[in-house]
């Protein structure tokens, strides 16, 4: 199937929702969470994710003060093209958390990319890697 | 299984919209596959089963038994062989067996006579899976897909081990879509709502049908400045759609371990984009017992609201009965 | 603590009791299984294992024929090292199996070495390494 | 806490062997700290917390609410700081505050008033540690431990750092280890038993007494020509035990957590290897409120039947008593 049809059905799902919101320590707002699916019919193996990454507001987010919260695990998003033995079961909702000093208040968008490698579908010698894109304002 | 006894099934990936939004369970998905006529179902592991790719003995047994208590036969335990799971490298030909023989273990478990695995296995390899099916008992069926033919390269090769290993236990998954002669109404829009223009769909369609070269036509849409989505649409029409040509179809009908019987928009009762009579004609008369599983895809572009995925496998069982019983 | 100790209080543990026995597929028996536990007072990280290896009846087994199944999965002994994600907990019983036609009958002995890094033992710059060996005789 | 009140706890790792070997649940290891007098416990998370390094929340509220149902305060969640875990490199330090982070969330899921941590932290992160003890209210400490001292470079730093962070929130763990003169009976007759002669043994233990160093031993070893096990065992007695300096404890008295009050043998009730009257002395004169926690180690080399570990840790913790009441 072409990947415009992958788009069309799993992209808007990247972003899910449910349990967005701030982390909170004792008094402190130490940075924010929201939930993400895998955005395929089929669950995969985190080192077939090449990239997620993902912006606040239009900007970029720092990487190294992300992590994917799955598997009763915390991943650092640039451990993830190492991780060939966790397996994202398709209907388990990831939890990102993201450390930004004093979290956020009311209505922002988040932006999201994943590239994700179909492990099996290397009909002639080369995966197919397929980039779903996703925005949705989260109320914090 | 009587000689020529056609089974009709569904495979459960048919109903992966409602599965992946969690408004119906796995138990609801098989109770509509019971509905729409299936005597017998396939599970993709690596999308439906908890703990893949290493499920629980406890899940698959009982997922077993449900399957038995409501009349269904646990057929086809599908799994994906994804040879590129590493990204530092390819799995080596070991660690494709392992894979297998897991797969096995679980199908197995499940209860199931077939395990679907995928061309990325490569033909030679099938020589060392052999044993293992026989050990188990249970058929390892390589899947044939688009954008793959049987005139594939690594699809004759397959067929030419096939013949060598001369086994039951190994053979091919036949999924219809690589019969498929057009693009459905449901894909079309999709490209159309990126802007592609009804005039130059109308010209690509008249391009598959009339067999003009690809290169041809990528240069009339370079002259004509189309966008980007129109050459993707190009590309993809001409790497998955063909006119009809059965093939070696009935040659290979001996290795067949059953078939995914493809499709992505009943109307009226009708699949318009495969030629559905032509190729259940060639099962009857060469005598294939064995399943066809209907394998919805329409799920990618239809909205379950307007073209529900239950009706669409049941108005599909129900016409490969009718094509069946003609 | 010297190393001597760990030895004598968890090196005759590598090599556990309980669920030895071969595996039996169909009317073929393939191979043979056999428990191990982690020889140290504490779980680790798989990829602190630098090195689990084992000789049957004093012949080295093929690390390509072994499969570690733990926490539910099988793992390859040659990707152990890479496997910084994935914790064996002190009280779970590894098994061992290894594809090995015909299986095993009778008595059989089994030696066990696994080196095991102390992540946190690196008191002037460099992990402390201790070697366990372990040899036992299984009834089959 | 008043000051000046010293607490008696136990570290459940005194209980390693019976647990390792499931003779013990983590309930009856629980019983027997009180039992043998605690007031408070400390747990090797990374030892005995199922799910580790990722325990669950419920898990971890159970374990607070069995202890608090024993009249035993959950004091430390033990954390290692394994700063090797990984085969091709060393953890950032990123790496070492999100593990840290992780650690101070479970401590808090437990109810626990101080994570230990290691050396391997390193000095300067402590800098951006305090911080997050803080917003937690559980304080960090940091362990000493033999082979170190409070004289190696990597401890003077951290001792630097300490007094420019001024915060109650970061620390040391005092694990009495590094206070160790001797060997105990049980380590040397594992040496015996590996064939160091008598004669040998008499004369490393005078050797160390004189303070003469290693190097001349290991001449002298060389040239009687003596075993691997020999020459090991000088090295590491020699790397562990020490004459008692009281070092810099009473300045350092102020950043201290809690002690690991060490031990590998009671004899009579008393220990022999490690100067426990002095030590108490001064942490009874500085003033010093908080946990004493039994720490026995003696399990990797006493057979659980010679020599029970809930018999050492119920009679250490008397002697504790009647120190510090003295
Ligand atoms: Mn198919
Ligand atoms: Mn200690």
């Amino acid at each position: 199937m072409g990947l415009v049809n992958n788009q069309r059905a799993y992209d808007k799902h990247l972003l899910w929702q449910g349990g967005e919101g701030n982390i909170v320590v004792g008094d402190s707002v130490v940075g924010f969470r929201f939930p993400v699916r895998i955005p395929n019919f089929r669950g995969n193996y985190l080192s077939c994710i090449e990239e997620f990454s993902f912006a606040l507001d239009g900007q970029a987010l720092d990487p190294d003060k992300i992590e994917l919260v799955l598997n009763g695990k915390r991943f650092r998003i640039g451990d993830l093209p190492q991780l060939f033995a966790e397996y994202w079961y398709v209907l388990d909702v990831g939890i990102i958390e993201v450390l930004h000093d004093g979290g956020l208040q009311g209505k922002h968008r988040i932006d999201a990319t994943m590239k994700l490698r179909y492990g099996y579908s290397a009909y002639f010698g080369v995966c197919k890697v397929v980039t779903s894109k996703c925005s949705k304002e989260y109320e914090f | 299984m009587r000689a020529g006894e056609v089974k009709l099934g569904v495979s459960l990936f048919s109903y992966s919209s409602v599965f992946y939004l969690g408004e119906k369970s796995l138990t609801d998905l098989l109770k509509k596959s019971k509905e729409a006529g299936a005597e017998g179902i396939e599970i993709v592991a690596s999308q439906m089963i908890p703990g893949y790719p290493y499920p629980s003995r406890e899940w698959l047994r009982s997922f077993r038994d449900e399957c038995e208590q409501l009349g269904l036969e646990p057929f086809c335990y599908s799994a994906h062989l994804d040879s590129g799971l590493r990204s530092d490298r390819w799995l080596t030909e070991e660690e494709k067996v392992l894979c297998t023989v897991n797969d096995l273990r679980c199908a197995k478990d499940m209860g199931a006579s077939v395990v679907r695995t995928q061309q990325t296995i490569s033909p030679k390899l099938m020589y060392e899976i052999a044993p293992w099916a026989e050990r188990y008992g249970i058929k390892v069926g390589v899947e044939i897909h688009p954008p793959h033919t049987l005139s594939t390269d690594v699809w004759q090769e397959f067929i030419r081990v096939f013949e060598d290993i001369d086994s039951p236990y190994v053979g091919i998954v036949m999924d219809l879509g690589i019969y498929q002669e057009y693009p459905y109404d449901g894909w079309i829009n999709v490209y159309a709502s990126h802007g592609v223009s009804q005039a130059t769909i109308a010209f690509l369609l008249s391009a598959l049908k009339e067999g003009q070269p690809l290169a041809e036509v990528l240069a009339v849409l370079e002259k004509q400045n189309a966008s980007e989505y129109a050459r993707e649409m190009a590309q993809e029409m001409f790497a998955l759609y063909r006119p009809y040509r059965p093939d070696q179809l009935a040659d290979v009908m001996k290795y067949i371990t059953h078939f995914h019987t493809k499709f992505y928009h009943m109307k009226n009762g009708e699949e318009e984009t495969i030629p559905y009579r032509q190729i259940l004609q060639i099962i009857k008369e060469t005598g294939f017992s064995g399943y066809l599983i209907s394998e919805y895809e329409g799920h990618y572009v239809y909205d379950e609201q307007t073209v529900s995925c239950f009706d669409q496998v049941r108005e599909h069982i129900a016409m490969e009965r009718r094509l069946l019983n003609a």
